[in-house]
């Protein structure tokens, strides 16, 4: 029964968080853009237009569900539902403290992997329902990109997991003691290419989670919006929130496995303040880098993940056991 | 590109296309048409107004009309001119259709132009056909820029040309059945 | 494996890019069969937003055909103007005073230095950077503003008149010039830096749609087009026009063929121009700007007439058919992204889609001059 | 091989590099004018919609409507109404209707004019879900409260009357006059006469 009240009270928790932050990284990504391009941003609602969010949100959920008519209705209206499942889902596996954690695995980082994955799933069928070809080639980019990304991904996971020797992300953090130098990215001693390791992982997660420069299933300038383009209202809505989610994920992902999660640079008051904060300043260089880049190709895509990323990883991924094994 | 060339050879080209009853000392007209005797040019040009212009190649003034050959040949030497000009380096600049009512005639004209550095030398090429069966041959397959250029000339004008490959509607709308540059057109 | 096998296992399918596409910068269309992600044939369509401009020329009185002038290539109006103006005074034998041609040139390099800077911007967003645009804007907007003070308008200017301009440039313009062009040439280094220098966009544009000198002349493409594939031509200095011989200026050529020397092309363009603004600026001399003798009723003689101008994006030509009245017999503009983008269709046979409409951007179409 | 790292390294710089710039111009002012709470500076020279000009000597409008901007306008769009007022020199003007849909603000109109009756109003925040709203008698709105009437010349009116009165005269005296030529049927000459009479006043 405490166990029930426990699960009940960080269900309740989590849809608090996510809300927040989905709506107000909206908020967050609108005026860092603003202010990256000499302008404000939202301004008018609310003081600093802080209330802009509530008023995004009334607009789109006004707005009538239209559906296109050649589109497949089921998959063009479960599609968006589908892409925020996953994202929602996979806030039940991250620990935010060492014991503000809701539900703990043994196995949490292959259920992360496991769970993005149905991301790109949903954007495909997004795309293949909406009965619009432009969304049909960004949904088959988004799949060939998911793939193209995820081997690189999963050979640097695979480093952390041969270095901690377990699966479960509350243990992978407890292994990486405070201070900067113990944290995964400066381990030197288990290979010395761990900083280009953390390099990999972070450009694999811009690309996981869709965001320029690597955004190749929204493609403004070329697929109009790509695989939401036929979507309007709370459909469209869900999708941008997906996004922000798969964001949050991707900035703790990264902050579990190579900043040391919760715990302390400085050796003091270890806490889920760290972890939020190294989240976000993660999630501001996301936004940073949309607002500065242009957009590759998807054969640049492929390019760099092939000629790049996977070499690098592999390299690394023999050096972190030759470490392991030798010293 | 060689200018004295060019002009050796539209002017050969223009002989040509003459009328055979017509006298031949007449054929190549070669004028200095804006010179000293400015007044005696005048009147001379008054005279030529009133009737069309015979086939023949004329040295234009540049700075005055901006052009540096104006030569008119027949509908039917256009491919030759154009495959002339092209072996020269020329550029197609545009194409353009001109519809003299009173005389019952089209006029086409064809701007050329040296686009590949050094000064700038400009030749056009006229052709005139009856108002009434406008064919003319094209050179789309000899310049691709004409293209564009014969398609909309055909469509606002209504001149066929023979030859083109793709005659359709292109500026205006699919069911326009009219030809708003002649001056006939009513709206 | 036959071909037959083959084509019957080749599926393509219709795209229409356009004419409501963020890359096509207004109503082109461009319809497109694609083999998966490659162009099998590209097909812009045309006339979307065609007004007609040669017929109101027959119309309209000659002064009536001014405002015209500024509604073909909304980006470089002002070449438009000049070259409208150029063709009458050559028509009409006037002679312009040289303050005039000097206060033309100077706001005609300010337009183009305008017109290149939206290029960028857009071009850029384009290819997904959102950013430079908007740095472009600031630029752009100090442009306007200063063009505002003498022309009276934003965007569609109507400024030149024959035989000179409608109203003479103050000293806050000359000021306002001169501080922008200090402002403005740190800014090149600093889109330099932030695109031009960016790993990503290199890849984007090197290589990417060549254009060889032939196919240029074959279709009549001028401008930064051809000047990209490594032809020195520029109306400015092959044909020189109005006081542009007094004034030492370059002509940026690059010989790479591809989409980045079109890019750099436009780019180094705006550096000169602040070169020949600020010449003509110091060159500026006293007088009127307009001529004292221009006939009330304008009747050219008889004839056709020719003049060119170097607009922004290439040549701009203007070819009339007078009949003695006070309205044109015909009137044929020759616009420069009509011949430019002609060539579309046979460049990019074969490209990416995403490369094409790299390649597609970096022709930099104006979609009203082009339809006319 | 060593390209193949060359190129890694000068991409990644470049790619620092331009994060670099973003990042300064994030800590610099924004330059947005927030529009509907500050205004943009206007130049003198700017082209609104034409307007009529207030004479400072007399209150009034300059206008002699010789239709000169009517006829050189290629849009068509102004229409100017006048009519003869007895004392007044010339024409008066009771309309100047301009049809701001069709403008293009060339300014032909307002070289056309001789007496500078017409300039370039600096208004530029026009907004209106009508069309009909675009249609503007420039003459109300140079004066709103009502029109004035014209300045009667005395002279000019006593002059006018009696020209009129010598014309109604010789009217009649032909009237009669014809009358008395032939006292039998025809009355044409009556009209014509009439018309004349007419036309003059």
């Amino acid at each position: 029964m405490n166990e029930l009240i426990r699960l009940l009270a960080y269900m309740l928790c989590i849809a608090a968080f996510l809300g927040l932050n989905l709506a107000y990284l909206g908020w967050v990504e609108r005026k860092g853009a603003g202010h990256f391009q000499r302008r404000t941003g939202p301004k008018e609602v609310g003081p600093y237009g802080l209330l802009q969010p509530l008023a995004d949100g009334l607009k789109l959920m006004s707005k009538q569900l239209v559906v296109p008519a050649n589109a497949d209705k089921l998959i063009y209206m479960a599609a968006p539902v589908l892409i925020m499942v996953p994202s929602v889902t996979l806030f039940v596996a991250i620990p935010f403290g060492e014991n503000l954690v809701p539900r703990e695995f043994n196995f949490g980082l292959i259920m992360m992997f496991a769970f993005a994955s149905v991301a790109g799933l949903s954007i495909l069928i997004g795309g293949w329902g909406s009965g619009n070809k432009y969304s049909l080639i960004a949904g088959t980019r988004a799949v060939s990109q998911n793939i193209a990304y995820e081997i690189p991904m999963l050979l640097t996971a695979i480093n952390i997991v041969m270095i901690s020797g377990s699966l479960d992300l509350n243990e992978i953090i407890r292994q990486q003691g405070s201070y900067i130098w113990n944290w995964n990215v400066f381990r030197l001693d288990k290979s010395i290419l761990m900083p280009v390791s953390f390099l990999v992982f972070f450009i694999c997660s811009v690309a996981e989670t869709n965001r320029t420069p690597f955004d190749m299933g929204e493609c403004e300038g070329e697929l109009v919006a790509g695989y939401h383009t036929e979507y309007g209202g709370m459909g469209f809505g869900l999708y941008m929130m997906a996004e922000y989610a798969n964001l949050v994920i991707g900035a703790s992902l990264i902050t579990i496995l190579f900043l040391g999660g919760w715990q302390s640079p400085i050796g003091i008051l270890p806490g889920p303040h760290w972890f939020l904060l190294k989240m976000y300043f993660l999630i501001w260089v996301f936004v940073w880098i949309r607002w500065t880049f242009p957009r590759t190709t998807f054969w640049g895509l492929l390019n760099l993940s092939w000629k790049y990323l996977i070499p690098f990883a592999m390299v690394n991924l023999l050096l972190t056991a030759l470490f392991i094994k030798v010293i | 590109m060689d200018r004295a060339k060019i002009k050796k050879e539209l002017e050969k080209l223009a002989a040509e296309g003459l009328p055979a009853g017509q006298p031949q000392e007449e054929a190549p007209v070669v004028v200095q048409a804006e010179g000293e005797g400015e007044d005696k040019a005048k009147a001379k040009a008054k005279k030529e107004e009133d009737v069309p212009r015979k086939n023949g190649l004329i040295e234009t003034d540049y700075a005055k009309r901006g052009a540096h050959l104006d030569v008119q040949i027949n509908p039917d030497q256009v491919v030759k001119a154009a495959e002339l000009l092209d072996s020269e380096g020329m550029t197609i600049d545009m194409v353009t259709g001109v519809d003299w009512i009173k005389e019952g005639q089209f006029e086409i004209i064809y701007d050329y132009s040296y686009t590949a550095g050094g000064p700038a030398f400009r030749v056009v090429v006229r052709a005139r056909v009856d108002r009434n069966k406008p064919d003319i041959p094209t050179i789309s397959h000899i310049y691709g820029g004409a293209n564009w250029h014969e398609r909309e000339t055909w469509e606002l004008l209504g001149i066929n040309f023979v030859g083109h490959p793709q005659l359709e509607h292109f500026l205006l709308p699919e069911d326009a059945d009219f030809f708003p540059l002649r001056k006939d057109f009513k709206p | 494996m036959s071909s037959l096998a083959q084509s019957q296992l080749r599926e393509t399918f219709e795209l229409n890019i356009g004419p409501q596409h963020p890359a096509t910068h207004g109503v082109l269309r461009i319809k497109v069969v694609m083999d998966g992600e490659y162009i099998d044939r590209a097909e812009p369509i045309l006339g979307y937003i065609h007004r007609m401009h040669e017929k109101m020329g027959e119309n309209r009185t000659w002064n009536q055909f001014w405002p015209n002038m500024g509604r073909l290539d909304y980006l470089s109006a002002i070449a438009y103007n000049h070259c409208y103006a150029g063709l009458m005074e050559r028509a009409l034998g006037i002679v312009v005073p040289e303050r005039a041609e000097y206060i033309r040139v100077i706001t005609a390099e300010l337009n183009r230095i305008q017109s290149h800077l939206l290029g960028f911007g857009a071009y850029i967003m384009d290819l997904g950077g959102f950013t430079p645009l908007m740095y472009a804007m600031d630029e752009r907007e100090q442009i306007l503003d200063l063009l505002e003070s003498v022309t009276g308008s934003r965007l569609t200017y109507c400024y030149f008149r024959f035989g000179g301009v409608y109203n003479d440039i103050d000293d806050d313009f000359i000021t306002g010039t001169r501080a922008f062009l200090k402002r403005f040439r740190p800014q090149i280094d600093l889109y330099h830096k932030l695109v031009t220098g960016n790993v990503i966009l290199m890849d984007r544009l090197i290589g990417i749609g060549p254009l060889s000198p032939e196919i240029c002349r074959k279709y009549g493409a001028t401008g930064p087009v051809l000047r990209g594939s490594g032809i020195n031509f520029d109306i400015r200095k092959n044909e020189p026009y109005s006081v542009y011989p007094e004034l030492d200026f370059d002509i940026p050529v690059y010989h790479e063929c591809d989409s980045m020397a079109r890019y750099m092309v436009r780019m180094d363009e705006m550096g000169q121009s602040c070169r020949i603004i600020e010449q003509a600026l110091n060159k500026l001399p006293e007088g009127p700007v307009m001529a004292e003798k221009v006939p009330k009723a304008l009747k050219p003689p008889k004839g056709d007439y020719y003049y060119a101008v170097e607009a922004a994006r290439g040549m701009f030509s203007m070819r009339t058919v007078s009949d003695g009245t006070n309205n044109s017999y015909r009137m044929r503009l020759r616009s420069p992204t009509y011949s430019n983008v002609s060539l579309f269709e046979e460049a990019s046979r074969g490209m990416l889609l995403s490369d094409a409409l790299a390649f597609l951007g970096s022709l930099d179409p104006v979609i009203p001059e082009m339809d006319r | 091989m060593s390209g193949y790292f060359k190129d890694i390294v000068t991409g990644l710089k470049s790619l620092v590099v331009g994060m670099q710039i973003t990042n300064k111009e994030f800590f610099t002012k924004p330059i947005t004018l927030q529009y509907p709470h500050q205004s943009v500076k206007m130049y003198p020279r700017y082209r609104g919609h034409i307007e009529l000009v207030k004479d400072p000597e007399t209150g009034r409008n300059r206008c002699i409507c010789c239709g000169m901007c009517e006829k050189g306008c290629p849009s068509g769009c102004i229409t100017v109404k006048s009519e003869k007022k007895p004392g007044v020199k010339g024409k008066v003007l009771t309309a100047y209707i301009l049809n701001f849909t069709t403008c293009s603000l060339c300014g032909q109109c307002v070289e056309n004019c001789k007496p500078e009756a017409i300039n370039f109003s600096n208004e530029y925040n026009l907004a209106s879900t009508r069309r009909e709203d675009y249609i503007f008698d420039l003459l109300q709105k140079l004066h709103p409260e009502g029109v004035p009437e014209p300045e009667v010349d005395p002279e000019l009116l006593k002059k006018e009357q009696e020209k009129e009165e010598a014309a109604k005269k010789a009217a009649a005296e032909k009237k009669a006059a014809a009358a008395k030529k032939e006292a039998a049927p025809k009355a044409p000459a009556k009209e014509g006469g009439e018309s004349k009479a007419e036309e003059k006043s």
